[in-house]
C-alpha cells in the first residue's frame, strides 16, 4: 500500500521515558538529521529533578523536545502535537501538555500491570478514556527491538538498549527525516564496537521499516526545508554558546580566559564545557565555593587575566560581597549568572527570570554594574563577548544574565567568522602616567583607570576595598572625595550607554498601539505571539532589551512613544519596575512563575487582551 | 614564592642592588604605638632585598583587620581584599602568573574565622604563596574582641563574662589541612623571622607562618609568657638537633600513651630528646604543634616541611600537555566542530 | 568685675583633641549636665578610623559635637558656635566647619612647634591669618591643670591627664551649666582611687573659676531650658535604643532573645550592648562569619527563639543566602542593617543610607522581606519592636535599617512605660491543624503559617530551602503550586499594610506645594531644615518613612497630592526609584554621598530652590 | 547530641517502646538505586529507637547534597538547610534548646568544601551536635564533579585531565580543628554504626562520624579497597586491644621518625603494637588518622573521644549565673539605668 503524506508548516514532537531509556541521546540524534535536513529547530531537554529517581515512576521522566517547521521558528514550541512515550510514567507526566487530539506512539510492551502502579495509574489509560480524543498508536517497541537484534547474539538486556533507536527510526519515517544523517553517526560512534553497532543499525532500520510497511500508520508527514540565510550552521546550546563566546572574548582580546567556579545547576554546564578547552590556553579552577571562585577570578584579573567566573542564584548571593569589592577596585571581570526557580535552592532544574533586580542592585553601598542579558541560545555567544568587551573596556566587573532554559534549549546557529568579531583592547598600562608617577586611578576619557599587572616594571601600586583617592588611590576618608567617586563610578558606567546600540523595534506596521518589552530569554516566545497576534490583522510592537544596565539610549523615547507598554517576565514584575522609574511611564507587567518558558498561547492571550481593553 | 630565576629581565630592578626603601611605600604607617605590626614591617621590608626579591614581581595581598593595613606599606603590587578572602585572591594570582612571588598577610580572625576555609583549601592545594598570619589573639581593628586562637574565658567586649569556645591551634589546623610548610616566629624576633623568610622564599607551595604578634591596646602581653624568657620558654627548632630549651638543661621527649612531655638533660645526655627533622613525618609536626604554653615551651622556626608539586605549576602544566596534545586551540575549528551544514545560496544543503 | 551673660536660643558646641585626650568622656559629661539643665539636645561623636593613629595627627583627632537648645532641636547641628582644641591637630581637622566668626578655644600649651608639625601646619595658624574673624581663646589649660593638682603629688603625665576636665569646667562656665552633675559624677566614678578624685574635681574647679574669675572671658552664655512633655528622661544613643528595643520585644512576647552576630563596625555595639545583658536571659554568639551567625540565628529561631543577628553593608551582602532561606522556611527573625559608606569596605566609620535597594532586592528569586527604618536614635527603640512584632506575627524576617549616624548619636528620650509597650503573640503551634495531621505549611487569616518547635509532641515537621507544597511543605516542581506559593509569600508581606500605621504628613499650612519625603535618620534634619524654610514665609510639608516595605497604605495618595516631591537620602535615590515606581510621580532626588549626615543649610537651600522653580 | 532524659514528659512517646516506622517519614526515598545512603538511613532509621531518642525531641539538620535529603526521610524535627551551613543553623538549635537531640548530616562537599569553616568551628565550639559525615569522595548531587577528598588524579566534568588539588583528610582537619569525638564507619557496617551511634548519643559535645559512602553512579567503588577485605584493610578499633588486622597477623607499630608502620604479627606476639586507647593522646589519634588506603588499612569504631564542657551547656551556665549574680533583668529598671531626669508638669526639673 501507498501511504499519504501530509504535509505541515510546523511540527513540535516530545520524546518521553525514563531517565535510562536514552531520551536526550534521541532527541538530540533526531535534532541532527532535521538540522541537515534544513527545517528550522528549537529544541529543550528537561531533565527530572533527581540524580536517579526510582525506575518508572514520574520522577524519573526524562523528556526531550523539539519544534521543527518550514518558516523560522522562535521557541521549542508549548504543546507537543506528537509524544513518544516509553512507559506509563512518561504518558502520565507528559499527557497534559500534549494538543488535544495530537498523536500518541505509546511502547506497548512497557504498559505491564507493575509499570502501571509505579507510574501511579490506578487504571490502564488506554482503556479508561483517558486518552479519548487522541490518535493513540500502540507499538511493541521492545519486542521488536529485541527480535531484530536477536541474531546478534546479545542478553536481552543489552538488545532492549535498542529501543529508543528503533523509536527514532519510527518517528524518522513519519517526518521523512534523512535516514543517513543517523546511520553515519551510529557508523562514526560505534565503530570499534561492532555488536552494538549492529543492533543500533537493526534497530535503527526496524523502527523505520515498521512505519513504512504496517497498517498501522496511515499518513506521514512533510515539512518543508525553512528559507535561511546562506552559510554554514550547527546546532548549539546556550551553554556551550555562552563558553565559546567567553573563549572568543579571549582570543580577540589577546587575555588568558581564567574561569573560577563552584558547581551549581544549571551554572556547572559552563564549567565543564570551559574545562575541556586547555588547548585554548584557557584556565579553569573549581573553587571551595562561590565566595572563593570570585575572588580567585578577581585576583586573575588583576594579575592581567580575563578573570571570569560562573554561577546561579545563590551562588550570586554569596559573591555580592566580592563583586562590590570588583566595583571600587574597578578590575574587568565577567560573572555569569544562569538563574534558576528561587528563592532558596528554589527548585533547581527549573527556569525563572527573577535575578534582574539582584543584579542591579544585591550589593551594599552604591555599587552600580553593568548588566547583559542573552535572549537565545546562540545569542549566549555574543552577549559573552559583549560582556567582555565592556569588562575590559571600562575596567569594570560585568554581569551576564542567561536561565536554565537558554543554557538547556539550542537552535540552528549561523556560524560566524572569527575575524569578524569584535576586537577588544586591554590596553595595560605600561608606564607613568603622570609626569614620573603612576596614578592608578587617573582616568581616561571613558572615565576607565589604567590596568597596570604584577610584573610590569615602575607600576607598583596598591589597591583596596576602603574609598580611595581620586588618581592616586590612596585610602581617603575626605567626604567631598567620596561623593566624587561615588559620581564617578556611576557616570562611568552610565557613560557605557554611548557605546551601546539602541533597542530595536520591531514594529512592521509602524503604528502599533501596544509595545511589548521583553528582556533576556523570553525573546523567542515574545516575536512568536507577536506574530500570531498580527496574523489575527492586530498592530503590535516588540523590543528585546540586551542590555539592562546601562538602559539604551533610546529606551525612553520607545516606550514613551506606545500608548500602552506590557512587560511579560519570569518574576514578578523586575523590569517592569526599572522601566516605571525610570521612566515614569505606566507599564504594565506580565508575570509568569511556574519554572518554565514563557508559552505563546498565553502571552498571545494576554497580548489581545490588554489591546482589547 | 617562587623564587626569581631572572633578576633582570623586562626592567626589573637587578637584585642585589635593592635597599629596604626599594619596599617601603610613602604611605604614613598607622598602626597604634607600640604595635607588634611595626617589628614585623621592619623586618619584612628590611629582609626582601637579602632575597633578592624584585618587588615589579613581588604581590602583597591582605585582608581586613589592623594587619590587613601592611600591604599599603610595602612598595610593591598590591591588593587589600575583603575580610577573610585574601587566600583566594592570591590564589587566582599565583594561577594566572606563577612568576609572581606572592605574600598574604592576615590575622587570626582575618584568617581563622571567616578566613578560615580559604585558609585551608589554599593550603591543601599547596598554591605556590606565602601566609603570614599575624596572630595577636584578638581582633584589633574592630576593638578588641575575642578571636577565634583567644585563650578559652577571653573578656572582651563580646565575652563580658569570659570567652566559651575552645581556641582553634593554627598550626595544628594548617598541618591538618595537609600544609607543606609551616612555621612560627615572634614579631620581635627579627632574626629568626629572617631564617624563616629566607627558607619559606626558597620553598615552592604554599608557605604558613604564624607570627606571634602583640596588640598593646587590646591584648596586651599576651605572648610574654613565651617572649619574657626566650631561654626557658621558647624552644629553638634546628634540623637535626635535639629539643632543647633552659639551656639545654631541659629537653622534650615522646612519653608514654604518645604524649609528649619535659625531661631533664643530666650529663648533657640528650638520646631520650626528640630531635628535630623539619623533613620529618606529619606526625612529629603534630607534636610540636602541641606544644604550647604554658605546659610547654613553644617550638620557634621552621617546624615542618614536604615537597609537593604545586597547584599552579600543575595547572599551568595541564594547558602546556593539551597544547602539546590536542595543538593550540583554533577557536574557528572549535565552532565548526561536530555536525555542521552548509546552506547555498539557492537554499541547497551538503 | 561682674560679667555680661548674653542669652542664646540655640548653641552648637564641638569638643576636639587627640584620641587619647578624653573627648568622648567631655562631651557625655557635658551632655549629662546640659539634660539635666533642662535644654533640648542631640549629640555626635566623630571617632577617628584608626585604631589609634599617631598621637598629635589629625588622623587622630576625635571629636564630640552637642546642639543644645530652648527649643526643641532635632539633629546635632551643622556648624559649630564653639570650638575647643585641645591641640593643633583637632584645630586644623575641625576648624573648616566652625562658624565663620566662632569662638575658638584653644590649648595654648599644646601649641608647640612639635605639634604644629605634626598637625602639619606649615606656621602658626595663631599668628599667620588663619584665625582671622574668629574669636579665639588662648588658654593654657595643660599647665593650669598642672598647677592646680600639684599638691596631690601625681606624676605630670598623670596630672595631665585632668586636661579635658579643666575644658569641662571652663566650658561648664560659659554655659552656665549645673556643677554638681558633674562633680556628683566624678564623686560616684572615683569614690575609691581618690588621689585622680581629686585631681578631677580640682581640674574642673580650676576651669570653671578660670572662666569666672580671669579677663578673657567678657561674657557667659545663657540658653534657657526648653519646654518639654513631662515625665522621666534619659539620654540614650541608637545603639542602645536598639539593643533595648530588642530586648522589650523579646520580653513583650516571652521569648527567649537570641543575637547571633559578627563583630564589624558601626554594628558591634549592639553585640557588646546585648553581652551585657545576659541576666535577661539574652543569649549572645560570636560567629566565625556573618553567613555563619544568619544561620545560628535562623536556627535559634526554628527552636522557639527570637533569632536575630546584626551587622553592616559587607555583612548584609553575605547573609543574602540565609535570608533567602529564611523567607521561604517562614520563620521569625530580626536582621539589623546598621549602615555605613560603601561600596566595598568604604569609609567604615562614616555614615550612609545606601542599602535600601539591598534590603528590598538583594536575595536571588522572589524573596520578599518587610524593612523598616529607625528615623531617630530613640526611635530606634520603637523600630526595633515594630520589626520584631512583624516578624513573629508574619512568620518573616524582617529587616531593620540604621546607620552610624543613628548608632553613635544621642538625643533626651522621654522613658516609656513598659506596660505601654505592644504585646507580641508568638502563638506556637500546639496541636494538629488539619483534623489529625499537622501541616507546616497551612496559613492563617495573615498568611502566616504556624511556628512549631522541636521539643512539642506530634508537631514534628521538616522544612527546607526547596519549593514546598501548599499546605503540606512537601517537596514540590508543581508549575502551579511554585507560582501560588510566590504569589502567597509576596501577598503575606505586602498584607502587612493593613498592620502598620500610615505615613504621616506634616503639612502645617496644609496647602505646601512641595513635600520633602525621607525615610530612616534623615528626620531630624529634613523636620528642621522644613522649620527653618516656613520660618522664612514659605510653605512646605515633610513626611518621613519608617516602613519601607510594604509602604504605608496612604503613601501613593500622599505623594500624588502634592505638586512636587522631594526625597533627599544619603544615596544616590534609592528610594526616589521605589517611589517613582511604584506611584509613577516625577519624585526628584537630593542625594548626598559624603560619610556624613544631611545639614539643614544644604537642604534648606535645595528646598527653597526646588520651591522657586 | 544530649541523651534525653526524660522520656516522657510532655507527651513524647516513651523510649523502649518506639520502632523504627515511628522514625521513618511518609516521603518517597529518591536515592539512585544503589546508593550508599539507603544503608545509612536504613541503620539511623532502625537503631534510633533502641537508644531511646524520642523523635519529638530530636532535630536533624542537613545542607545541600544527595546526602542533605536524609533529613526529608526522618520522621523527627528537621531543617534542609542551605549549601554548607548546616552545622550554623545545628549551632542555633543546639544553643537555644540543649534538651534536643541534634544529627547534622553533611557531605564531603557541603560540609569540607564550602562548609569546611562551619564544620571546624562547631567542632572546636564543641556544640552539643552529632556530625554524620558522608564521604563519596564526589559532587552526587550535582553530577559528578570532583570533591575536597577525591584522589589527586581524579578525572570528573570539571577535571576532565585529572584533579589536580591535593585531598583533605577529613579525621586529620575534625582532630586538628579540636573535634572531642572522631569516629569512622562504611555505609554498609551496620552493626559497627550502631555501635559507634550508641557512644555518639553518650557523647557529650561535637561527634564527627565519617561514613564511607558508595556513589554508584559517579564514583562507584572507591571504598572498595576498604571494604571487599575487612580483615585485610580494615582495622577494628577495640578499646585496650592492639591495633592488628588480616586475622591478628599484622598490627600496626609507631616506627621510627614517628612514622606508622605495618608489622608482622609472629607468634601472637603483639608487644611491639600501639595499643587502642579512644581516649588516648591527640597525637595518637593522629596516627590513626593517617592510616589510609592504598598503603594502610583504615581504622574503623571510635578513633578518639575526651571530655569537655560543650557550648551550649557553658552558654547557658553564663545566662544563670547572670541571673543569680544580677538578679532578673527588670527591663523597666533598665531603661530607668542611668542618668535619668523628672520634667514636671511646670516644666521643673530634679
Ligand atoms: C565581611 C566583614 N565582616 C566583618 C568586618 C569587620 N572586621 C574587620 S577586621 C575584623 C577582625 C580583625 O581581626 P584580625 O584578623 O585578628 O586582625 P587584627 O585587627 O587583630 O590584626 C573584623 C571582624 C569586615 N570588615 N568585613
Ligand atoms: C550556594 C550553593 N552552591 C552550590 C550548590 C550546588 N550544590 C548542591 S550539592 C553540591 C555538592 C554536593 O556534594 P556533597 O556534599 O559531597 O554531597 P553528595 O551529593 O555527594 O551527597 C553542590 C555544589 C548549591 N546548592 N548552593
Ligand atoms: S589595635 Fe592592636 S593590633 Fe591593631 S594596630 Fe593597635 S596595637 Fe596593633
Ligand atoms: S548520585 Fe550518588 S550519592 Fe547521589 S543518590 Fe545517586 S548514588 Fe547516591
Ligand atoms: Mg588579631
Ligand atoms: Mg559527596
Amino acid at each position: 500500500m501507498t501511504k499519504q503524506v501530509e504535509e505541515r508548516q510546523r511540527v513540535v514532537i516530545r520524546f518521553a521515558g525514563d531517565s535510562g531509556d536514552g531520551m536526550q541521546l534521541t532527541g538530540d540524534r533526531f535534532t541532527n538529521a532535521t538540522a541537515v535536513f534544513g527545517n528550522d529547530l528549537a529544541t529543550l531537554p528537561d531533565f527530572p529533578a533527581e540524580i536517579r529517581a526510582p525506575a518508572g515512576t514520574v520522577h524519573g521522566v526524562s523528556a526531550f523536545q523539539i519544534q521543527f517547521a518550514s518558516t523560522d521558528i522562535l521557541t521549542p514550541g508549548d504543546h507537543p502535537n506528537v509524544l513518544i512515550a516509553m512507559n506509563p510514567a512518561a504518558l502520565r507526566a507528559e499527557l497534559g501538555q500534549v494538543e488535544k487530539g495530537g498523536i500518541l506512539i505509546l511502547n506497548e510492551d512497557a504498559f505491564t500491570q507493575r509499570n502501571l502502579e509505579k507510574a501511579g495509574y490506578a487504571a490502564d489509560p488506554r482503556h479508561d478514556g483517558t486518552l479519548d480524543g487522541y490518535q493513540v498508536y500502540e507499538v511493541p517497541m521492545t519486542s521488536i527491538t529485541v527480535r531484530a537484534v536477536e541474531e546478534l547474539g546479545l542478553t536481552r538486556k543489552e538488545a532492549e538498549r535498542s529501543k529508543n533507536i528503533f523509536a527514532l527510526g519510527l518517528v524518522s519515517w513519519m517526518f521523512g527525516r534523512p535516514t543517513e544523517v543517523t546511520l553515519n553517526w551510529l557508523h562514526k560512534k560505534f565503530a570499534d564496537k561492532s555488536q552494538v553497532y549492529e543492533a543500533n543499525v537493526a534497530a535503527f532500520k526496524a523502527g523505520y521499516n515498521f512505519g513504512e510497511t504496517t497498517e498501522l500508520f496511515g499518513t506521514s508527514f512533510e515539512v518543508k526545508p525553512a528559507p535561511v540565510r546562506p552559510g554554514t550552521y550547527r546546532n548549539v546550546s546556550g551553554a556551550q554558546a555562552l563558553a565559546w563566546g567567553l573563549v572568543a572574548a579571549a582570543e580577540r582580546s589577546g587575555l588568558r580566559l581564567f574561569y573560577a567556579s563552584y558547581p551549581i545547576t544549571p551554572a556547572s554546564e559552563l564549567l565543564h564545557e570551559l574545562s575541556r578547552l586547555k588547548n585554548f590556553g584557557v584556565m579553569t579552577l573549581q573553587a571551595e565555593d562561590e565566595i572563593a571562585a570570585a575572588n580567585v577570578a578577581l585576583g586573575a584579573s588583576f594579575a592581567g587575566n580575563l578573570g571570569v567566573t560562573g554561577t546561579s542564584g545563590p551562588g550570586m548571593d554569596l559573591k555580592a560581597e566580592t563583586l562590590g569589592l570588583a566595583v571600587t577596585l574597578e578590575l574587568p571581570m565577567v560573572i555569569v549568572d544562569v538563574q534558576r526557580a528561587g528563592p532558596s535552592t528554589g527548585m533547581p532544574t527549573k527556569t525563572e527570570q527573577s535575578d534582574l533586580l539582584l543584579a542591579m542592585f544585591g550589593r551594599h553601598g552604591e555599587s552600580p554594574m553593568p548588566v547583559v542579558a542573552a535572549r537565545s541560545p546562540a545569542h549566549c555567544f555574543d552577549a559573552a563577548i559583549e560582556a567582555a568587551r565592556l569588562a575590559v573596556t571600562y575596567r569594570t566587573p560585568v554581569i551576564v544574565l542567561s536561565d536554565t532554559f537558554l543554557g538547556n534549549s539550542s537552535e540552528p546557529w549561523l556560524i560566524p567568522d572569527v575575524d569578524s568579531l569584535p576586537v577588544i583592547d586591554p590596553a595595560f598600562a605600561t608606564g607613568p602616567n603622570a609626569g614620573q608617577e603612576f596614578l592608578p586611578y587617573l582616568r581616561d576619557e571613558r572615565l576607565a583607570r589604567p590596568w597596570a599587572i604584577p610584573g610590569s616594571a615602575g607600576l607598583r601600586h596598591r589597591i583596596g576595598g576602603l574609598e580611595k583617592e581620586e588618581g592616586t588611590g590612596d585610602i581617603s576618608y575626605d567626604p567631598d572625595n567620596h561623593a566624587r567617586m561615588t559620581a564617578l563610578r556611576a557616570a562611568k558606567v552610565q557613560g557605557i550607554v554611548d557605546d551601546i546600540l539602541p533597542v530595536e523595534v520591531d514594529d512592521p506596521d509602524s503604528n502599533a498601539e501596544l509595545l511589548v518589552l521583553g528582556w533576556g530569554s523570553t525573546d523567542g516566545a515574545i516575536r512568536a505571539s507577536a506574530r500570531r497576534v498580527r496574523e489575527r490583522g492586530m498592530k503590535v510592537a516588540t523590543a528585546q532589551l540586551v542590555h539592562l544596565n546601562p538602559f539604551p539610549a533610546n529606551l525612553g523615547e520607545v516606550v514613551r512613544s506606545y500608548r500602552k507598554v506590557l512587560i511579560p517576565e519570569l518574576n514578578l514584575g523586575q523590569l517592569a519596575l526599572l522601566v516605571r522609574g525610570r521612566y515614569l511611564v505606566d507599564a504594565r507587567s506580565y508575570t509568569k512563575v511556574q519554572g518554565l518558558p514563557l508559552h505563546l498561547d498565553e502571552l498571545e492571550a494576554e497580548i489581545v487582551k490588554v489591546m482589547q481593553e | 614564592m617562587s623564587a626569581n630565576d631572572s633578576a633582570n629581565d623586562d626592567g626589573g630592578t637587578a637584585a642585589g642592588t635593592l635597599t629596604k626603601k626599594d619596599f617601603t611605600s610613602d604611605q604614613e604607617v598607622r598602626w597604634c604605638p607600640g604595635c607588634g605590626d611595626y617589628a614585623i614591617l621592619a623586618t619584612v621590608q628590611g629582609f626582601m632585598p637579602e632575597l633578592g626579591i624584585e618587588p615589579d614581581r613581588t604581590v602583597f595581598v591582605s585582608g581586613i583587620g589592623c594587619s590587613g593595613r601592611f600591604t599599603y606599606y610595602m612598595d610593591t603590587y598590591g591588593v587589600h581584599g575583603i575580610h577573610g578572602r585574601a587566600p583566594a585572591i592570591a590564589t587566582g594570582i599565583a594561577t594566572a602568573n606563577p612568576d609572581l612571588s606572592i605574600w598574604v598577610v592576615t590575622g587570626d580572625g582575618d584568617g581563622l574565622s571567616i578566613g578560615g576555609n580559604h585558609l585551608i583549601h589554599a593550603l591543601r592545594r599547596n598554591v605556590n604563596l606565602t601566609i603570614l598570619m599575624f596572630n595577636n589573639q584578638i581582633y584589633g581593628l574592630t576593638k578588641g574582641q575575642y578571636s577565634p586562637t583567644s585563650a578559652l574565658g577571653t573578656r572582651a567586649p563580646s565575652t563580658p563574662t569570659g570567652s566559651i569556645d575552645h581556641p582553634l591551634n593554627p598550626i595544628s589546623l594548617a598541618l591538618g589541612a595537609g600544609a607543606t610548610f609551616v612555621a612560627r616566629a615572634a614579631d620581635t624576633d627579627a632574626k629568626l623571622m629572617g631564617k624563616i623568610l629566607e627558607e619559606a622564599y626558597k620553598h615552592k607551595g604554599a608557605v604558613f607562618i604564624e607570627m606571634l604578634q602583640n596588640c598593646p591596646v587590646f591584648n596586651d602581653g599576651v605572648w610574654e609568657g613565651v617572649k619574657d624568657d626566650p631561654k626557658g620558654k621558647q624552644i629553638k627548632l634546628e634540623q637535626g638537633k635535639p629539643l632543647v630549651f633552659a639551656d639545654g638543661t631541659k629537653g622534650i621527649a615522646l612519653g608514654a600513651g604518645m604524649k609528649p612531655e619535659i625531661v631533664d638533660v643530666v650529663g648533657g645526655d640528650t638520646s631520650k630528646l626528640l630531635v628535630h627533622d623539619e623533613h620529618g613525618s606529619q606526625l612529629y609536626a603534630h607534636l610540636l604543634a602541641q606544644l604550647v604554653q604554658p605546659d610547654f615551651p613553644m617550638p620557634m622556626g621552621v617546624l615542618y616541611r614536604q615537597e609537593k608539586p604545586t597547584y599552579d605549576q600543575l595547572a599551568n602544566a595541564q594547558i602546556q600537555d593539551a597544547i602539546e596534545k590536542q595543538g593550540a586551540g583554533d577557536l574557528g575549528k572549535l565552532l565548526y566542530s561536530g555536525m555542521t551544514w552548509e546552506v547555498g545560496a539557492d537554499g541547497t544543503r551538503h
